[in-house]
C-alpha cells in the first residue's frame, strides 16, 4: 500500500496569488493512497524540505508528491530532501503549478483546478515510481575546446593549469580569433596583440594544450565524461612538424595578389602563407584555390625553397578521433554581412569601412603600417562620421533584435584614438543611446566627449551617399536640436552587430546543445549556470553564448574551465538512472530499437529461455547499456511489444498521468 | 397448421415489432448475413445462417456485471443489472435453436447465471427450417433435424406461405400476439419440401459423420492420442472458431478503470488464446496443442460427460467456413476416431 | 504443378537436403486446405495439394519451424518471399534452416466469393479455361474464374520472389498494380463519410485476432493486446474506441513492415478489409519518404527507424486531400 | 470534457512536452506570464520521441478534445534524433487517424524551443481555439469513460 506525501508550496504569492493552495492540499489529500498533504510558504527553504524530511520519517513515506515550481528548478532539491530522509530520490514528483499554472492564468477558481489536476496526474504518476539507482561512468580526463580565440585559450590554460589535457580546435590556421585582429583595447587603449600574443605561445608551449588548427569537429558522440569526437584536419598542404615558419615561401610564392583575410581584404597576401607575424602555430597554409601548383600543377617555388621539405602538395584531410570527458564551446562571433544596408554605401563605397576594418586601417601591422588613410585614394580623412547600432537592436529582418554590447565602447575607443594622432580630423558618431556599463567605461566616454571633442550626436543616419568629388554625403538627424544635419565625411565607420559564428549552428547539432533565436548558445539556466549548456559536459565560453567585450569574454572562460575542471577531476560521474530497459521475455529481437538509439546503446545478445510452453529456446533479445543510454525514450516506441520502457517515464506512468488528467 | 403468405412477412414483422423489439437475420453489404434490429424495410435474409451465432443475444461478446464508482478514497459498489426488455429472434435455424438448450445447461444450472436466465427468460427464439443446406452442414451429426427445428416457436417455408407452430407456451403467446395475420393452411406441399430437404441432407457430404466413437466415457482414447500435435500444428491461436461457435460458452471476467471508476464486465474467452484459464499461479495449459484439445475435448468428451451425453456441438459448420487455416471439429473427428 | 512439387519436396528429402517440408494439406471439401508439415514420401503422396485454394502464407510457420532441428522446405508464392524476406530482416527466423522453394503464385480463389453466388453445397471446383465447373448438391453450377479470385490477388503487386534458394517455373515481375485504388477512393471522401466507412466495417469486428495471428509481420513474443502490463490490454471490442485503437495500433505497429500479403482480409471472418488501413501506410510511406516495400529486401532500414532532415511535417496531413 | 450550456464548450487538452525544449518553453511563457488557456494540461516526457502514439489514443479514449505534441525544432534535439523519429511517426499516426475520419485539427505536432515562451503561449492558444470549434471529441471517445 502506498503512502504518499504531498507538499503544496505558495512560493510566498508567486502560486498562492492565483491558487487556492490550502484548496489544493485538501483536494490532493482525498487522492487513494495519499496520507498526508500540507501546504507551505516556501516548500524550497530549509525549513520547507524540513518539512518534507519529516513527513517522510513520521509517516513512512512511499513516495513524495511536491506542488510548486517547474521540476526544472527545483527537482533536485526534493529528491536531495528525500534522499536525506531516505527516502529513494526518485520516488518524488513535482506538480508544476508556478510556471504552469499560477503565473499564466488569472481566474483563481480555474486556476486552482488547474492545479488540482495536475497534483492528480503528479499523484497517479507517483504510485508507478520505482526506487531507482544511479549507477556511475568514468571521465575521461581530456578536454576539448572549439575555437581558438582569447576565449578558447584562456579556458585552454586554466585547464592546462589544473593539470589536465586540453585540445584546442581551431577552424584558421592559427589561434588568436578576432582580439588577434584587434588594434588596442578599450578602455585602457593598451594594445591587443601585446597582451593576446603572449597568451598564444603560451598556449602553444604548454605540454598539456594540444592545438588543432585549420581544424574543424566534424563529429560528436558520447555523453559527459565520454565523448568521441573526430576531428577533421584540413589539409594545408604543409607538414606542421617540419614547417619552421621561417616564412621564405611566402616571399617567392608567384602568386600575390590573394586578399588578406587578416587585413580585412585591404592589402594581398600570397598563395602560401602565415597570417600574421605572431601566428601560432607559425606554419605556412598553401591556400588551394589560389596556388598555382595546385590549380594548373605548374610552379612548386614554395616546394623548392622550403629547405625544411616541408610542402606536401598531395596532402590530404585527415580524421583522428579523440575521446574526451569535457567540451568548451567557445566559437565566437562575426560582424554580420552589410549586403542589406544599402543606405550606408557599404558595397559602394570603399571609405565606408565597418570598425573592424577600422581597427586593421589602424594598426601598425596593417596596410598602411598604421597611418590611417582613406581606402579609396589613400589620403588622410579630415571629417569621420562613425555610425552606431548597425544592425543591432532591430525590429526588421535586416538585423539583430540585441544589442551587441561592444560597440559603444570601441567607437569612443576609435574616435579618442583618431582624435588622439590626429587633432585636425573631426569625428562625428551618431548613436541612438550610449552604454557604458562598464568599470571606467562611462569615464571613457566621457573622456572623448570632454576631453577629446568627439561629436556625439543623437541621431540616426538615414542615408550615406558617395559624392563625384570623394567626399561622402551623410544626410542624418540631430534628435536633440531636432534637426537634419548634412556632413560632408571623408569616410563613415559603421558599428557592425555582431552574431554567432556561421559553424555555431551545425556544431550545436553535434553537440545536441540548444540554441536561441539568434543562434547563441542557451546556457542551462541564465542567472545560476551562466557557462553550463543544458547538456551536461558542454561548456560555454565567451561571445557564442551572447556578445561579450574582452574582459568578459576572459572571465567567462575561465569560468568555464573551472566548470570543466570540476568535471575532470572526478574519477567517475553519476549516470542517469532514467534509462531504457527491456524485458528479456517480451523482446522480439527484431533490431528496430538499435536502429533508433542515437547513442548505439543498444546490443543483441542469444540467450536461452524456458519459454511459456515449456520448451527451451535460444532467443537474440535487446540489452541497454545503461552507462551509454540517455534516456530519451525512442526506442520505447520503436518496439512493438512494448518489451522496452523507459525509468522514471514508463508506459504505465504515462498513462496514468494522461488518465488522471483526463478523469 | 397456421400460416401466412411469404410476400406478407413485411406485415408479419410490423406487428411483432410493434409489441416487443424484433431481431432478424438480414443481408450486410458484403453478402454475409447478421441479426438486427427490425426496422421497416429490412428484409429477411435468405443466406442459410449468420457469421455471428444467435448466441449473442443470450451471451452477448461484452456484458457489464458491477460497476464500481470511485470518488477519492471513497468506493460504491452499483449494481448494473436491469429487468431486459422482451424481444423475439426471428429466423433462428435448427442448428442455433439447439444451441440454446446447451448453453442453458451451463448458465441455468445451478448457481444459475442472473445475467444470461434475464435475457433468456424475455427472448422467443423463433426458428426457421433449412431448405438449402450447405456442404458444412453437419447438425444431422447430433441428432438434429433441419427441417423440423426446435425453439419457442418454429417457421417452415413451401416456397409461398411461411407456416408456424408453437413448441411451448411462450411460442404460442409469440403466435397468439401476431394471430391476427395468420390462417389455417394446407402442409401438403410443405410436406414435400421438407421431404426433399431430408433428401439433400442425406447427400451432403457430411452426412455419414456420427458420434457414435466420442462420448464422455472416451477420455483415456482421445487425451493422450498422438494426432493432436498434428492437428494443431497449424493453429493459429486465433479465436475465431470459439467466437463465431453457438456453443462456445467460456468468459472472461475483466476490470475496465475508467477514470472515475472501475465497469467489471465480461467477455467471451478463447480456449485458443494463450491467456485462457490464466490464473495466479499461472497457465494450466501453456501450449497452443493443450488449448486445442481443449476445445475439442470439451464438446466431444468433456460436454457429454458432464450432461447426460449431449455433445457441445450442433453441426452448424461456421467453423469450417470461417477458420482462416481449415481446421475443424470435423477433421479433429475424423482423424481422432478409434473404432 | 502440385506434382512437380511433391516431386522436389521428395527429391530434397531423400537427398537429406531438407528434414521436413511445409506446405498445404487437402481438406474435406475443395476449398478448405490447411498449412500443414510433411516428414515423409508417403505424407507427400498422400495429401500435399497446390491448387487453386492454396492461398494460405505459409512464411510465419517459420519462426517457429526454423528454430527447430534440421532443415524445412518451404515453398513460397511471390507474395510470401516478401513476407519471409522481412522475417530475415528483423532476425525472426533463422535463415540457414530453410530451404526456399519459389513456386508460381496465384490469382488464388475464395471459397467465400462462390458461396456469395448463392452456390452452396459444393462438392467440387474445377477450373477450365478460367470458367469454374463447380459440382453441388444441388447440380452443376458455373461462374467465371476471375470473380471468385481473392481480393489480395486481384490486386496482386508483385510476381517477383525476392527471395529463394531455387526456383520453380519462372521468374515473374514487380507489377503496376492497382492496389492503391480504394485507398484512394476513401481519402477522396469527406471525413465524415470515411468515419461512417469504418465505423460500420470496425463495428463488426469480433476480436477474434484471426487478423493479428495470421500477420507474418505480427510475431511478437507477447502481443501487447494480450499485455495486462502494456497499458492497452483488449480482450474484446467493449466500446467502438476499442475497436478503433485495436485496428489503429496494430497498423501503426506493422507500419513500414508490412509485406502487403494480404492475410489479414483473407481470414476476416467479417470480411472487413483491413489491408486497406495497412495500404493507407504504404501509400503514404511511399509518398512521404519514397518508395519502400517492407520485405523487398533484407537490409535496408524500415521508414520509421529512419528519417531524413528535410522529411515533410506532420501537417502535411492537414494540408492535403478532403477534409 | 465540460459541456455547460450556460458556458461555451471548454475542451481538455493534453500536451507532451520534451523536457529539454518545449516543457522548457512552457515554463518560459510561465516566466513572462504569457497567458494561454488553462484547458492545456502538460505532460513532461524526456523527449517527444518518448511519446507512444497508444497515449494519445489513451487520451482520446479518456476523453481529451485535442493532443498536441512539442518537441525541439528538428536538428536541435537534446538527443540528436529523437524528435525526427517523431515526425514521421506522427505524421503517420494523423495521417491514419485522418483515413479513419477523426478530425484532423484534434491532433497536432509543433516544434517549441526552450527560449520560444511566447510561441508556446501562441501556440496553445490557438490550437484551443481550433479545437474548440471543432467541438467535443465524439469519433474516438470511449463512452464508458464518459463522465456520468
Amino acid at each position: 500500500m502506498q503512502r504518499i506525501g504531498v507538499f503544496v508550496c505558495h512560493c510566498g504569492t508567486n502560486i498562492a496569488a492565483t491558487v487556492d493552495v490550502k484548496a489544493v492540499a485538501e483536494a490532493l489529500g482525498r487522492e487513494p493512497g495519499v496520507i498526508v498533504s500540507q501546504d507551505y510558504q516556501y516548500m524550497c527553504s530549509e525549513s520547507g524540505q524540513n518539512l518534507v524530511k519529516n513527513a517522510i520519517k513520521e509517516h513512512k513515506l512511499t513516495g513524495v508528491v511536491v506542488c510548486s515550481c517547474s521540476p526544472r528548478m527545483h527537482e533536485n532539491t526534493f529528491r536531495n530532501a528525500a534522499a536525506s530522509a531516505g527516502l529513494n530520490p526518485y520516488l518524488v514528483e513535482i506538480a508544476n503549478i508556478r510556471e504552469q499554472c499560477s503565473w499564466i492564468h488569472k481566474d483563481i477558481a480555474s486556476a486552482t483546478e488547474k492545479a488540482i489536476i495536475l497534483g492528480k496526474a503528479a499523484v497517479a504518476k507517483v504510485h508507478l515510481n520505482a526506487p531507482l539507482t544511479a549507477g556511475e561512468s568514468p571521465v575521461v580526463k581530456r578536454a576539448l575546446v572549439i575555437g581558438g580565440g582569447i576565449a578558447g585559450i584562456q579556458t585552454a590554460l586554466d585547464i592546462a593549469e589544473a593539470g589536465f589535457d586540453v585540445d584546442i580546435v581551431e577552424k584558421k590556421p592559427t589561434i588568436g580569433g578576432k582580439m588577434a585582429q584587434i588594434d588596442k583595447t578599450f578602455p585602457t587603449l593598451d594594445c591587443a596583440a601585446c597582451i593576446l600574443t603572449p597568451k598564444m605561445v603560451e598556449a602553444s608551449q604548454n605540454e598539456h594544450i594540444t592545438i588543432h588548427s585549420y581544424s574543424e569537429v566534424a563529429d560528436v558522440k558520447g555523453f559527459v565524461g565520454n565523448f568521441t569526437v573526430t576531428i577533421k584536419k584540413k589539409a594545408r598542404f604543409v607538414d606542421e612538424t617540419k614547417c619552421t615558419g621561417c616564412g621564405l615561401c611566402t616571399e617567392k610564392c608567384p602568386m600575390k595578389k590573394v586578399p588578406n583575410e587578416f587585413n580585412m581584404g585591404f592589402d594581398n597576401r600570397s598563395a602560401i602563407y602565415i597570417p600574421f607575424a605572431q601566428a601560432v602555430p607559425k606554419v605556412a597554409t598553401i591556400d588551394p584555390n589560389n596556388c598555382m601548383m595546385m590549380k594548373t600543377g605548374k610552379c612548386g617555388v614554395c616546394s623548392k625553397v622550403c629547405s625544411a621539405g616541408a610542402i606536401d602538395y598531395k596532402q590530404e584531410d585527415r580524421l583522428i578521433e579523440q575521446q574526451y570527458g569535457a567540451i568548451v564551446v567557445a566559437t565566437g562571433f562575426e560582424p554580420i554581412k552589410l549586403d542589406k544596408y544599402d543606405e550606408f554605401a557599404y558595397n559602394q563605397c570603399p571609405d565606408v569601412v565597418t570598425s573592424l576594418e577600422l581597427e586593421r586601417l589602424m594598426n601598425a601591422a596593417g596596410p598602411n603600417g598604421g597611418t590611417l588613410l582613406r581606402p579609396s585614394d589613400k589620403t588622410h580623412p579630415h571629417k569621420i562620421v562613425f555610425v552606431q547600432c548597425v544592425g543591432s537592436r532591430c525590429d526588421d529582418s535586416k538585423g539583430k533584435p540585441y544589442c551587441s554590447k561592444i560597440c559603444c565602447m570601441y567607437t569612443a575607443k576609435h574616435a579618442m584614438l583618431i582624435r588622439e594622432k590626429y587633432p585636425d580630423t573631426e569625428v562625428y558618431v551618431f548613436y541612438i543611446d550610449v552604454r557604458t556599463p562598464g568599470k571606467n567605461f562611462d569615464e571613457f566616454y566621457r573622456r572623448a566627449v570632454e576631453q577629446y571633442n568627439v561629436h556625439y550626436i543623437k541621431g540616426m543616419v538615414g542615408k550615406v551617399t558617395p559624392r563625384s568629388d570623394g567626399k561622402i554625403d551623410v544626410q542624418a538627424s540631430d534628435l536633440l536640436a531636432n534637426e537634419q544635419l548634412h556632413i560632408d565625411a571623408d569616410m563613415v565607420v559603421l558599428a557592425a552587430a555582431i552574431e554567432p559564428d556561421k559553424t555555431a549552428r551545425p556544431l550545436a547539432t553535434m553537440l545536441t546543445t540548444q540554441m536561441d533565436t539568434n543562434d547563441f548558445f542557451t546556457e542551462a539556466h541564465p542567472k545560476l549556470r551562466p557557462v553550463e549548456s543544458a547538456t551536461a559536459g558542454i561548456f560555454l565560453s565567451g561571445a557564442c553564448q551572447g556578445p561579450k567585450d574582452i574582459p568578459e569574454t576572459v572571465a567567462q572562460a575561465s569560468a568555464a574551465a573551472a566548470k570543466a575542471i570540476v568535471l575532470l577531476v572526478k574519477n567517475s560521474i553519476t549516470c542517469n538512472p532514467c534509462v531504457a530497459h527491456s524485458d528479456e521475455l517480451m523482446c522480439n529481437g527484431c533490431s528496430s530499437c538499435e536502429k533508433v538509439c542515437p547513442y548505439g546503446a543498444i546490443t543483441y545478445i542469444d540467450k536461452e529461455f524456458k519459454m511459456p510452453d515449456r520448451t527451451i529456446a535460444v532467443r537474440r533479445v535487446a540489452s541497454v547499456n545503461p552507462a551509454v543510454c540517455q534516456g530519451c525514450g525512442a526506442c520505447t516506441v520503436a518496439c512493438p511489444s512494448g518489451a522496452m520502457d523507459l525509468n522514471g517515464f514508463s508506459n504505465s506512468q504515462i498513462i496514468a498521468e494522461v488518465d488522471a488528467i483526463c478523469k | 397448421m397456421l400460416k401466412i403468405s411469404l410476400d406478407k412477412l413485411d406485415k408479419l414483422f410490423e406487428a411483432i415489432s410493434a409489441t416487443k423489439t424484433l431481431y432478424i437475420p438480414t443481408d450486410r453489404e458484403d453478402g454475409a448475413a447478421e441479426y438486427r434490429k427490425y426496422e421497416s424495410g429490412m428484409k429477411l435474409s435468405s443466406a442459410l445462417n449468420t457469421v455471428r451465432s444467435a448466441k449473442d443475444f443470450f451471451f452477448p461478446q461484452t456484458e457489464n456485471l458491477v460497476d464500481f464508482k470511485m470518488d477519492g478514497k471513497n468506493i460504491e459498489v452499483i449494481d448494473v443489472r436491469e429487468e431486459s426488455e422482451d424481444f423475439v429472434i426471428f429466423g433462428v435455424r435448427a442448428c442455433d435453436a439447439r444451441s440454446f438448450t446447451i448453453l442453458d445447461k451451463v448458465f441455468l444450472a445451478e448457481p444459475v447465471d442472473s445475467y444470461y436466465k434475464n435475457r433468456r427468460d424475455h427472448g422467443t427464439v423463433v426458428a426457421m427450417a433449412c431448405t438449402r443446406p450447405a456442404e458444412t452442414c453437419f447438425c444431422g451429426t447430433f441428432g438434429i433435424d433441419a427441417a423440423a427445428p426446435e425453439g419457442d416457436a418454429a417457421c417452415y417455408s413451401d416456397g409461398e406461405s411461411l407456416f408456424i407452430e408453437a413448441h411451448n407456451e411462450k411460442g404460442q403467446q409469440f403466435i397468439d400476439s401476431i394471430a391476427s395475420l395468420l390462417k389455417d393452411g394446407d402442409t401438403s406441399k410443405l410436406e414435400e419440401v421438407r421431404a426433399k430437404t431430408r433428401e439433400i441432407l442425406k447427400k451432403l457430404p457430411l452426412a455419414k459423420l456420427t458420434t457414435d466413437n466420442f462420448g464422455g466415457d472416451k477420455l483415456n482414447e482421445y487425451f493422450n492420442s498422438d494426432k493432436w500435435g498434428e492437428l494443431s500444428e497449424s493453429c493459429l491461436g486465433c479465436g475465431t472458431c470459439t467466437f463465431v461457435c453457438p456453443t462456445c460458452q467460456c468468459y472472461d471476467i475483466k476490470d475496465f478503470n475508467t477514470g472515475h471508476g472501475i465497469k467489471r464486465f465480461r467477455c467471451w474467452d478463447s480456449c485458443m488464446y494463450s491467456d485462457f484459464t490464466k490464473m495466479a499461479h499461472g497457465n494450466p495449459r501453456l501450449t497452443q496443442l493443450e488449448r486445442f484439445r481443449q476445445r475439442f475435448m470439451h464438446k466431444l468428451v468433456y460436454f457429454p460427460a458432464n450432461n447426460n451425453g449431449e455433445f457441445g456441438c450442433v453441426g452448424c459448420g461456421r467453423c469450417l467456413a470461417k477458420c482462416p487455416i481449415s481446421m475443424n471439429i470435423v477433421k479433429v473427428m475424423k482423424a481422432l476416431e478409434v473404432k | 504443378m502440385q506434382e512437380a512439387m511433391i516431386n522436389k519436396a521428395k527429391q530434397l528429402l531423400a537427398d537429406g537436403v531438407v528434414d521436413r517440408v511445409i506446405g498445404w494439406k487437402r481438406g474435406e471439401f475443395a476449398y478448405d486446405i490447411t498449412p500443414a508439415v510433411f516428414t515423409s514420401a508417403e505424407e507427400l503422396d498422400e495429401s500435399f495439394v497446390y491448387d487453386d485454394f492454396t492461398a494460405a502464407n505459409v512464411s510465419k510457420y517459420l519462426v517457429k519451424e526454423s528454430r527447430k532441428d534440421g532443415k524445412v522446405l518451404a515453398f513460397l508464392k511471390p507474395c510470401d518471399t516478401y513476407s519471409f524476406n522481412q522475417l530475415v530482416k528483423e532476425h525472426r527466423v533463422v535463415r540457414e534452416n530453410v530451404y526456399i522453394v519459389g513456386i508460381p503464385g496465384g490469382p488464388k480463389l475464395d471459397a467465400e466469393k462462390i458461396k456469395a453466388k448463392g452456390i452452396t453445397g459444393i462438392l467440387s471446383v474445377k477450373n477450365e479455361n478460367y470458367t469454374l465447373k463447380i459440382e453441388t448438391v444441388y447440380g452443376e453450377e458455373s461462374m467465371p474464374f476471375y470473380e471468385a479470385v481473392l481480393d489480395k490477388c486481384a490486386s496482386c503487386k508483385s510476381k517477383k520472389h525476392v527471395i529463394y534458394d531455387e526456383l520453380m517455373g519462372e521468374e515473374g515481375d514487380v507489377l503496376d498494380s492497382n492496389r492503391f485504388d480504394m485507398v484512394e477512393k476513401l481519402e477522396n471522401m469527406t471525413a465524415q463519410e470515411r468515419y461512417d466507412f469504418w465505423r460500420e466495417q470496425l463495428s463488426k469486428c469480433i476480436r477474434c485476432n484471426a487478423c493479428r495471428n495470421v500477420c507474418p509481420a505480427c510475431t511478437c513474443e507477447k502481443c501487447v493486446f494480450d499485455n495486462p502490463d502494456s497499458g492497452i490490454e483488449n480482450k474484446a471490442p467493449a466500446d467502438s474506441f476499442e475497436e478503433n485503437m485495436f485496428h489503429i495500433i496494430r497498423a501503426f505497429h506493422v507500419a513500414g513492415r508490412c509485406t502487403d500479403c494480404g492475410e489479414c482480409s483473407r481470414v476476416c471472418p467479417q470480411n472487413i478489409p483491413l489491408h486497406l488501413l495497412n495500404r493507407k501506410f504504404i501509400k503514404d510511406i511511399n509518398a512521404f519518404y519514397g518508395e519502400y516495400q517492407a520485405g523487398e529486401d533484407a537490409v535496408s532500414r524500415a521508414p520509421l527507424n529512419e528519417y531524413k532532415q528535410n522529411d515533410c511535417e506532420a501537417n502535411i496531413v492537414h494540408e492535403r486531400g478532403v477534409e | 470534457m465540460q459541456v455547460n450550456e450556460n458556458k461555451e464548450f471548454q475542451p481538455l487538452i493534453v500536451a507532451f512536452c520534451c523536457n529539454w525544449c518545449s516543457y522548457a518553453g512552457a515554463d518560459l511563457a510561465g516566466t513572462n506570464r504569457l497567458n494561454y488557456p488553462d484547458n492545456i494540461k502538460i505532460i513532461r516526457v524526456p523527449c517527444s520521441c518518448r511519446v507512444n502514439p497508444m497515449f494519445i489514443l489513451r487520451a482520446f479514449q479518456r476523453g481529451a478534445d485535442g493532443v498536441i505534441l512539442c518537441g525541439c525544432h528538428p536538428g536541435d534535439c537534446h538527443y540528436t534524433s529523437g524528435n525526427y523519429f517523431t515526425r514521421r511517426r506522427m505524421t503517420l499516426l494523423f495521417s491514419m487517424l485522418d483515413f479513419l475520419g477523426i478530425e484532423r485539427d484534434r491532433t497536432r505536432v509543433e516544434w517549441v524551443s526552450a527560449a520560444e515562451g511566447a510561441k508556446f503561449a501562441a501556440t496553445m492558444n490557438e490550437f484551443t481555439e481550433a479545437v474548440k470549434k471543432l467541438g467535443p471529441n465524439r469519433r474516438l471517445e470511449d463512452l464508458r469513460c464518459r463522465k456520468q
